[in-house]
């Protein structure tokens, strides 16, 4: 991989920061966009942005045809069966609130869903929104002292009762990549279907989703060198077939009266309303930089940056990782004892190094290490050695200020 | 006639216009002298999806041959059908579903290939090998 | 107005379709972008791309501040008393489903809700999904010969029983503007708030909500010089803070256990998840620039090519203009006699022209005329009387084509 | 002391550094001696709003002036209320409200005036003057 010719692509890596070369180790809340990226987009504005589907004019059929490759793009990407099976959303969010919308009214009060205690508030709030309304259960896999998913109490709280069960694929707080196909298996076994949260997952490594066998999947562009406002959904036919749409609006349905409307076929029949046109194109030329690279290269550029960092943040002393499985991405949330996440982020930045600090959205995970957050440093493809040292360096300055 | 022969009949036709005004000129006659779907016929069951104007396709098969018949609110989309319907129409099921569609290109008409054309010609060819799939079956 | 400068603002009107100068008229589906717009997501991507609110950092810090400025760009430019009660949304479609969504438990089956015979389908369908649900009786201001609404029937059905009014500001389909003001104030008396879908009227005019007394009011950012994929929710205080949240996730809980949930404060009760951050800001700067040309100016001139549009094409025989209502935008509905909408579209685009043909997301609308959809021309800022000129002559050539 | 007065003390003791770090440090000092809220007084309803580590903040009213108190869980919102306390506590709630502000950008810290940091001092600010406010009816 040639480090300096990526970094190249990225224009947002050349900015100083405090006077200092800027150092974006948060990765993980969002990632940078490379000029490919961008420069789609403003392509598509500057040469065939239309209103798409149902035009007659050849601009409009441009952009739909760039629209629809992108839906196909990401297709291939994910290895789905049916195109139609892939929803265009404006991110994971939007995506799982689609589906706990669809199964409002297929579960009551006599099914239990499982969530994972990793969770991220988007894969954890729309369920609890639709058990307030529908009266299912919901049991917790709670997580070991690594930061794992206890297999163990899954087995036990799994039942035939169960018709849900949610997990990320990799969580965003701790990086932990959980074992979402013995999930999968085991839950089908008992008839359960299964929602994987990729948002944190889709960045570091490709995912199969035929052979995983998954029922939903869902990831954001803007965690994945794509921009923010656009997402996916993919869901198994016979699930968005049975779910009731979630919204209403044009593009989705097939026929209007004031008495009665039948909607649309699939993918259109989720994607109501003018979709995030550009921003889908985007998506798409994202995964092609990403899939250029290769996922098996920047998986493992990704690991041995992690297995650095891991190192030298570990030598630090009263500096405690959160989150040790065995099976990470490039996430290293910790805390120094003593010391406030909130004041070690405010002093890296100083030295132009970004990390984020506080819960990242998954409060339980934060509860169940008894701590109020941590500072988390992300890692993605475009970031080097170089630019750990310098965390390493920085961090150890900011500790002897704040010690 | 071969369905080949037929094509590179219409592919030779259309040659001879210069733009594209006369092309669709010429479509447009077409469309006037296409088989007719019978009014018994023209049911919503028979509507072709993915098409703004209401477009009808039937078909039938007669002594081993598949005719097609159809109809259009919009004249461009029934010259169309009569560009498929010429090569397509009283033709053995198999002979359509081998048949290759290259000539649509070839007369310029390439254009109208995408899935998401609000005319409906990719989901017409696809009714058309339906139609012809389930013939050859029989 | 100077008219060349303008275009030059605008890089796809350099364009060539099918071997002519490209005339867009399709502004009603979605508008084009300037250079600054698009320049403006360029640099948001090279220089301060960041995932907003929380994060301790520079970048992070730069982007939320972007983000919330153009939040109140928002709410200067619609005189908004509180920036809060502008809910930044995926687009009309979104906010309006998030108001149905909040009326859901709301409402009963014995109030009755008022929508316009002029709505698109995205004011339409979310308030049959919601009256499905609740039981609540949908009534509607039909409409009269010229396209405008039946103001009497409209006072002999909103009664005590009614509790929601929902018009659009401008049809897309025919361009008649709705007198809101006094559709408000009538609901108003009678306890009934009113919510107007501005998609269609906010790149024609300027709107002082608060002048107006709108209970909501909503727009889509494409529509109006801005990017896909992001739009606006105006919501009365009082109203949002009895809704429920749409969408549960990130951003929009302030405390988050398995047990219980508690809700953010607004703005960010309703907006889940990472948010379309680029866009937010592409949406301020698209404002900027259409309030620099001013949209009293804007108004005039399209008013004058609007006339003189309707005058040439009047003139051509066997064709018929729906709605001819005295207020109206830049939207000229039209149908020859024996000849369908698409021939004319598909003839208009070879020559570089592009319209919209069908039913614009309108079905009751052209029930109402009983056809099945019109050609519809539409006019901006940066069209000119010499692409009417244009329009006029290949529509003849069309005609005698298809004759 | 008159809080101009204050804050222009403040603003020269500042001036004497050279770099942020030392700046920091500084205020890192200032922050340990705050007037530290009584326990009794550090509960949830005195929390300042959108603040990533908790903030305190309590004022009262002794003869005439307000005193405040505040703590933080972190040692640079800390010190930033110190910057603050420093200022206004001990003055007349109507000195308070009438107080200019812009001694926080001269010190260097205008990065934080961003009512979107997360270290709360625009609230915090904010807080202050509705306590000036509330006391100064009485
Ligand atoms: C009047 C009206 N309402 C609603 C919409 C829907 O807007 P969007 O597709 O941006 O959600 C449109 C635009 O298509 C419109 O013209
Ligand atoms: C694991 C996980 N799930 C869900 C989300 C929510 O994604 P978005 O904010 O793009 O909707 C995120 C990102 O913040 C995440 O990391």
């Amino acid at each position: 991989m040639d480090i300096a010719k990526i970094r190249n692509d990225f224009p947002i890596l050349k900015r100083k920061v405090n006077g200092n070369n800027f150092i974006y180790l948060d990765n993980a809340a969002t990632s940078q966009k490379p000029n490919l990226v961008i420069d789609s987009i403003s392509d598509y504005y500057k040469n065939y942005n239309s209103n798409i589907h149902r035009g007659v004019h050849t601009v409009s059929q441009e952009a739909t045809d760039a629209y629809e490759n992108a839906r196909i793009k990401i297709q291939k990407h994910f290895n789905v069966k049916n195109s139609y099976e892939v929803i265009l959303t404006s991110g994971t969010t939007h995506s799982i609130n689609l589906v706990a919308n669809g199964f409002l009214e297929i579960l009551n009060e006599n099914d239990e869903i499982i969530i994972s205690g990793l969770e991220h508030h988007s894969n954890i709030v729309p369920w609890q929104m639709m058990a307030e309304k529908n009266g299912a259960k919901i049991k917790i896999i709670p997580i070991n002292e690594n930061g794992e998913l206890d297999m163990k109490v899954y087995d036990s709280i799994l039942s035939n009762k169960t018709k849900l069960v949610f997990v990320n694929h990799v969580s965003n707080a701790l990086g932990t990549v959980n074992p979402i196909k013995k999930i999968i298996d085991k839950a089908h076994k008992l008839g359960a279907a299964v929602l994987v949260d990729g948002a944190q997952a889709s960045a570091h490594f490709k995912t199969d989703l035929q052979k995983l066998n998954v029922d939903f999947y869902t990831t954001s562009a803007h965690k994945l060198c794509g921009p923010t406002g656009i997402g996916m959904l993919f869901g198994k036919e016979k699930w968005l077939k049975k779910m009731p749409p979630y919204q209403g609006g044009g593009e989705m349905i097939s026929d209007v009266t004031f008495e009665k409307t039948t909607y649309a076929d699939l993918p259109h029949k989720f994607e109501a309303g003018t979709p995030n046109v550009c921003g889908a194109i985007a998506f798409g030329v994202a995964l092609d930089y990403l899939n250029d690279i290769g996922f098996e290269v920047i998986e493992n550029y990704e690991n041995s940056l992690l297995k650095y960092a891991t190192e030298k943040l570990k030598s630090i002393s009263k500096l405690k990782i959160y989150g040790e499985s065995k099976d990470k991405t490039s996430v290293i949330s910790f805390n120094v004892k003593g010391i406030h996440a909130y004041d070690i982020g405010t002093l890296l930045d100083k030295f132009g190094i970004a990390v984020r600090t506080g819960q990242h959205c998954a409060q339980p995970v934060m509860d169940h290490f008894g701590i109020s957050g941590t500072v988390r440093v992300s890692f993605s493809f475009y970031n080097t050695k170089e630019e750990i040292d310098k965390l390493y360096d920085s961090l150890n300055r900011v500790l002897s200020m704040l010690g | 006639m071969e369905i080949k022969k037929i094509q590179d009949e219409i592919i030779e036709e259309f040659s001879l216009f210069e733009d594209w005004m006369q092309k669709y000129e010429y479509m447009i006659e077409l469309g006037k002298s296409i088989e007719l779907i019978d009014p018994k016929n023209k049911i919503d069951s028979n509507l072709i999806k993915g098409c703004q104007s209401k477009l009808w396709l039937f078909a039938e098969l007669k002594n081993g041959k598949i005719i097609y018949s159809a109809d259009s609110e919009a004249i461009i989309t029934k010259g169309i059908a009569a560009v498929l319907l010429r090569a397509f129409s009283n033709q053995t099921p198999l002979d359509v579903l081998s048949a290759d569609l290259s000539y649509i290109d070839q007369i310029g008409l390439k254009e109208h290939l995408s899935p998401t054309r609000a005319n409906g010609l990719v989901s017409m060819i696809k009714q058309m090998k339906y139609y012809a799939l389930a013939y050859s079956n029989k």
